[in-house]
C-alpha cells in the first residue's frame, strides 16, 4: 500500500495512528478520521461548484456569441470569488408574511440534498466516500429532499409566483422521477448490483451505453427534467413567473440555490459517466495491458472520472442553451404518455434479453441491436400517429377568413 | 447491538398512541390521515425490529414492512382523493360536517 | 451507554416530539412538515436496525411521495378552513385519555412477554439481506403472491382514486 | 454495514452545517435595514392583489397520485433487479407481470382522460 495506489486508506490509517497515539479510543479516532474525510469530500464538491460558476458563465457566453467574464484574473477565472463576496455582503431580505423558519431552511436543504449525493460518488476505485450496496436508491432518496426544499421555498415565501413555480417544479420532478428510476434500474439489472463501485467495475469490458443506448437517452432526458433546466425550466420561466420558487430569496440564500443547481447538474453528469460510460474506468480492457497499467492508478481514474462528468455537464448545458422552453401540459404529457410507457417496455425488454442472451456469444451485439430495433419501431409508431393527427387536423380545420381588405 | 428489543417496542407503542390521538382528536380530515400514517409507521418499526431480533435468515419482517409501504401508499391515494372529492362538493374538510350519510 | 443507545435515544426523542407536533400543530402544512421529520427519524431507526434498504425506501416513498401528496392535498383545500379556529374537536380530552390508556395497555401486555428485553444476534458475515429479500420476493414458496398482490392492490388504489377524482370533476 | 450508515449520518450532519456557514457569514457582514417597501411581496412592481395562497389546479394532484403509485412499484423492483442474474427465466416473467399490471393502471388513467391538462 503506497500513496500512489491507495491514497485515502493510507492517509486515514496515518491519521488514525496519530489520534490513537494521543490516547484516543479506536472508535473515536475512526469517527474523527471519517469527519475529516467528509469535510475534504464536501469542500472538494464546493470547490467544483465554484469552478462550475465560471464554466457555466463562460460557456453560455460562447453559446450566445459573447466573451463572458474576462476582467477578474486570467480568463475571468476569479469571477466566482467576486460573485461569492458580492452575495455574502448583499442584504438578506425576508419578505413580509413569510414563514421564517421554513424560509431559511429551504436553501440549506436544497444544497444539502446535492452534497449528500457526494457521499457515494465513486471518484476512483480507491477514492470514494462510502460504497453502500443500495447506492442507486440512495441517489433517488437524496432527490426526495430536493423536491422537499422546492416545496418549502415556494410555500414559505408567501408569493404567488413562488408557489406557482414550486408547483410546476415539483410536478416536473416527481413525474420525471419515474423514467429516471427505471433508467437507473437498467444498469442495475445488467450489473446485478446497486453498488456504484461494482457498477463501474462491471463496465471494464464494455460501457453500458452500448448495451442500452436507449436507457442512456432516458436518463439524460429525465435528469435534465429533475434539474429543472431548459427545456424543462418552466418552473423559473422569466417571462411569466420571474424566477419561480426562489423569487423572494436574496443574497447568499439565492447563492445556495444556485450553487446547488450547478453542482446537481455536474453530479448528474458524473452519474451519467458511472451508469453508462464506465465511471472512473471502462477502458475496454486496455488497462490489463502492461503498457497501460498506469490507467488503474487512482489519481488517473479520478481525472478520467472528472473529465467524463464535465463532458456530461457540458451536454446538459448544450441542451439548456439550445432548446426553447415547453409548456407544462406538454411536458407532463410527454412524460406520462411517452417516456414512462417507453421506459417500462424498455425495462421489460432489457430484463428478458439480459436473461436470454447472457449465456450466448452475441450478448453485446444482441442488446445493442435490440435497442436500435426498439427505437426504430417507436419512431415508426410516432410517425404514423403524427400523420394521422395531421390528417385529422386538416380535415377538421376551419377555413380561415381573410381579414384584410386593403 | 446493545439496544434491547423493548426500547423499539416502547417507542412504537408511543408512536401508535400519538397517532391514535391524532385520529380521534383532529377535526380536519387530512390531519386524521396524518395520524393514520403515524400508526402505520409504528407498525413498521415493530415489524423491522422483530425481523432484526428474531430469525434474521428469514426475511419475513422486511417483506411485511414492504407490503405495509404499499398499503400506506394505497390508503393515502384513495383517502386523499376522497377528501378532495368531498371538498369539491361540500367545500369543507372538517370531518364532523361530513354528515351526508346519516341513516 | 454505548453510542448505539445514544443515537437511539436522540432519534426516539425526535420521533416522539415531532409526532406530537404532527397531531397538535394548528397549521396543516406545518403538521405535514413535522410528519416528514418523524418519518425521517423512523428511517434512521431502520438504518440502526441494519435494514438499510428499508431506510431508503422509507425516504423515497414516504418523504418523496406520500408527504408531497399530503402537501398538495392541503394546498388544494381552502386556507380559512385550516388556520382559523381550534383544530381539535371537542372530544380531544377523551381522545388523549384513550391514547394514554392504549400506551399503558400495550406497555403492560409487552412487559409480561418473555422476549421483551431480547438482544439482537450479530448479522452473520457474508449474509446479504438485500439479495435475500430479492429472492424471497420472487420465489413461489416464499412471498411471490404477496408481491404480485401488492401490485394489484396499488392498481386498484390507482383506479379507485382516479375514479373518485374524475367523478367529482364534472 | 452499520459503519456505512454512521458515515452517511455524519455526512448528513456536516452536509447541513456546510451550507449554513456562508449564511452565518452573510448575517454578520451584510447590512440589515428592513423597510416595508423592501419587504413587500415581489410581483414585478404591481401591488399584490388578494392572498398569495391561490387555488391550484387539481390536475397537479392527479399527477402526484399517479406518481405515488408508480414510485412505490418501481422501488419494489430494485430487490428483483439485483437478484435477476441468479434467478431463472421464471422470475423475469414474474417481474414482467408485475410491470404489466402497473402499465394497466397507466392505460386506465390515460383512457379516463386524467392525463390531459384540461
Amino acid at each position: 500500500m503506497t500513496f500512489w495506489n491507495d491514497p485515502i486508506n493510507l492517509i486515514s490509517e496515518w491519521l488514525r495512528g496519530i489520534f490513537m497515539g494521543w490516547g484516543m479510543a479506536a472508535n473515536l479516532a475512526m469517527v474523527i478520521t471519517n469527519i475529516i474525510g467528509i469535510f475534504v469530500i464536501i469542500l472538494f464538491a464546493m470547490a467544483i461548484a465554484i469552478f462550475l460558476v465560471w464554466v457555466e458563465r463562460k460557456v453560455v457566453a460562447r453559446f450566445q456569441d459573447r466573451l463572458g467574464p474576462n476582467r477578474i484574473g486570467p480568463f475571468g477565472l476569479f469571477q466566482p470569488f467576486a460573485d461569492i463576496v458580492k452575495l455574502i455582503i448583499k442584504e438578506d431580505i425576508t419578505p413580509e408574511g413569510a414563514d421564517k423558519l421554513i424560509f431559511n431552511m429551504a436553501p440549506v436543504i436544497s444544497l444539502a440534498s446535492v452534497i449528500l449525493i457526494w457521499a457515494v460518488v465513486p471518484l476512483a476505485s480507491q477514492i470514494y466516500g462510502v460504497d453502500i450496496n443500495v447506492a442507486v436508491l440512495y441517489l433517488v432518496a437524496a432527490g426526495a429532499f430536493g423536491t422537499l426544499s422546492v416545496i418549502m421555498a415556494g410555500w414559505s415565501s408567501n408569493n404567488k409566483y413562488a408557489l406557482i413555480g414550486a408547483f410546476r417544479m415539483v410536478a416536473t420532478m416527481i413525474s420525471y422521477e419515474i423514467p429516471m428510476v427505471v433508467a437507473l434500474l437498467i444498469p442495475t439489472i445488467i450489473a446485478g448490483t446497486m453498488s456504484l463501485k461494482e457498477i463501474s467495475n462491471a463496465q471494464n469490458g464494455i460501457w453500458f451505453a452500448f448495451l442500452s443506448p436507449l436507457g442512456l437517452l432516458l436518463f439524460v432526458i429525465s435528469a435534465i427534467a429533475e434539474l429543472g433546466r431548459s427545456p424543462f425550466d418552466l418552473n423559473e420561466a422569466e417571462s411569466e413567473i420571474v424566477a419561480g420558487f426562489h423569487i423572494e430569496y436574496t443574497g447568499m440564500k439565492f447563492g445556495l440555490f444556485y450553487a446547488g443547481e450547478l453542482l446537481h447538474a455536474f453530479t448528474f453528469g458524473g452519474f451519467m459517466a458511472v451508469f453508462f460510460f464506465g465511471g472512473y474506468g471502462g477502458f475496454f480492457g486496455l488497462e490489463k495491458l502492461a503498457a497501460f497499467s498506469w490507467l488503474s492508478n487512482p489519481f488517473i481514474q479520478m481525472v478520467v472520472f472528472l473529465i467524463k462528468a464535465l463532458i456530461g455537464y457540458w451536454v446538459i448545458m448544450w441542451i439548456k442553451y439550445s432548446m426553447p422552453r415547453i409548456r407544462i401540459d406538454h411536458m407532463l404529457a410527454f412524460n406520462w404518455k411517452f417516456l414512462t410507457p417507453l421506459a417500462f417496455v424498455l425495462l421489460m425488454m432489457t430484463a428478458l434479453l439480459d436473461k436470454l442472451l447472457a449465456p450466448t456469444n452475441f450478448y453485446v451485439s444482441g442488446m445493442f441491436i435490440s435497442n436500435l430495433l426498439f427505437a426504430w419501431i417507436v419512431i415508426e409508431i410516432l410517425r404514423s400517429r403524427s400523420k394521422q393527427e395531421r390528417a385529422h387536423d386538416i380535415e377538421h380545420a376551419e377555413p380561415v377568413e381573410l381579414a384584410a381588405h386593403h | 447491538m446493545s439496544i434491547p428489543l423493548s426500547w423499539y417496542l416502547i417507542l412504537s407503542a408511543a408512536l401508535f398512541s400519538i397517532g391514535l390521538f391524532g385520529v380521534l382528536a383532529r377535526k380536519n380530515a387530512v390531519a386524521i390521515l396524518l395520524g393514520i400514517e403515524l400508526m402505520l409507521n409504528a407498525v413498521n418499526i415493530n415489524l423491522v425490529s422483530f425481523w432484526r431480533y428474531g430469525n434474521i435468515a428469514s426475511i419475513s419482517g422486511q417483506v411485511f414492512a414492504i407490503i405495509v409501504f404499499a398499503v400506506a401508499a394505497a390508503e393515502v391515494a384513495v383517502g386523499l382523493a376522497l377528501i378532495i372529492s368531498v371538498y369539491r362538493r361540500r367545500t369543507t374538510v372538517i370531518a364532523n360536517d361530513l354528515d351526508l350519510l346519516k341513516w | 451507554m454505548t453510542p448505539d443507545q445514544v443515537i437511539f435515544i436522540l432519534c426516539a426523542a425526535v420521533i416522539v416530539v415531532t409526532a406530537i407536533m404532527v397531531v397538535t400543530s394548528p397549521n396543516l402544512i406545518h403538521a405535514a412538515l413535522w410528519l416528514i421529520a418523524t418519518l425521517f427519524g423512523v428511517a434512521i431507526l431502520y438504518a440502526l436496525l441494519q435494514a438499510g434498504f428499508l431506510a431508503l425506501v422509507q425516504v423515497v416513498i414516504y418523504i418523496g411521495a406520500i408527504a408531497i401528496l399530503f402537501i398538495f392535498a392541503v394546498m388544494l383545500t381552502r386556507r380559512e378552513m385550516r388556520d382559523k379556529g381550534p383544530q381539535l374537536n371537542k372530544n380531544w380530552a377523551l381522545a388523549a385519555i384513550l391514547a394514554v390508556l392504549t400506551f399503558g395497555g400495550l406497555f403492560y401486555i409487552l412487559s409480561g412477554w418473555s422476549g421483551f428485553s431480547g438482544k439482537a444476534a450479530e448479522i452473520p458475515a457474508g449474509m446479504d439481506t438485500l439479495r435475500n429479500l430479492g429472492f424471497a420476493l420472487v420465489s413461489p414458496d416464499a412471498y411471490l403472491l404477496p408481491f404480485e398482490v401488492a401490485s394489484i392492490l396499488l392498481l386498484a388504489a390507482l383506479i379507485g382514486a382516479i375514479y373518485i377524482a374524475s367523478a367529482s370533476k364534472k | 454495514m452499520q459503519g456505512q450508515w454512521l458515515y452517511i449520518g455524519l455526512f448528513l450532519i456536516i452536509g447541513i452545517i456546510v451550507p449554513i456557514i456562508p449564511l452565518l457569514a452573510s448575517r454578520f457582514l451584510a447590512p440589515h435595514k428592513p423597510n416595508p417597501i423592501k419587504q413587500s411581496t415581489y410581483e414585478c412592481g404591481i401591488e399584490t392583489v388578494g392572498e398569495s395562497w391561490v387555488q391550484f389546479k387539481s390536475q397537479y394532484y392527479i399527477f402526484a397520485l399517479v406518481f405515488l403509485v408508480f414510485d412505490v412499484e418501481t422501488v419494489f423492483l430494485f430487490p428483483w433487479a439485483i437478484t435477476l442474474g441468479k434467478l431463472t427465466i421464471f422470475a423475469v416473467i414474474e417481474g414482467i407481470i408485475f410491470i404489466l399490471i402497473l402499465l394497466a393502471g397507466l392505460s386506465f388513467a390515460w383512457r379516463k382522460g386524467m392525463l390531459e391538462w384540461a
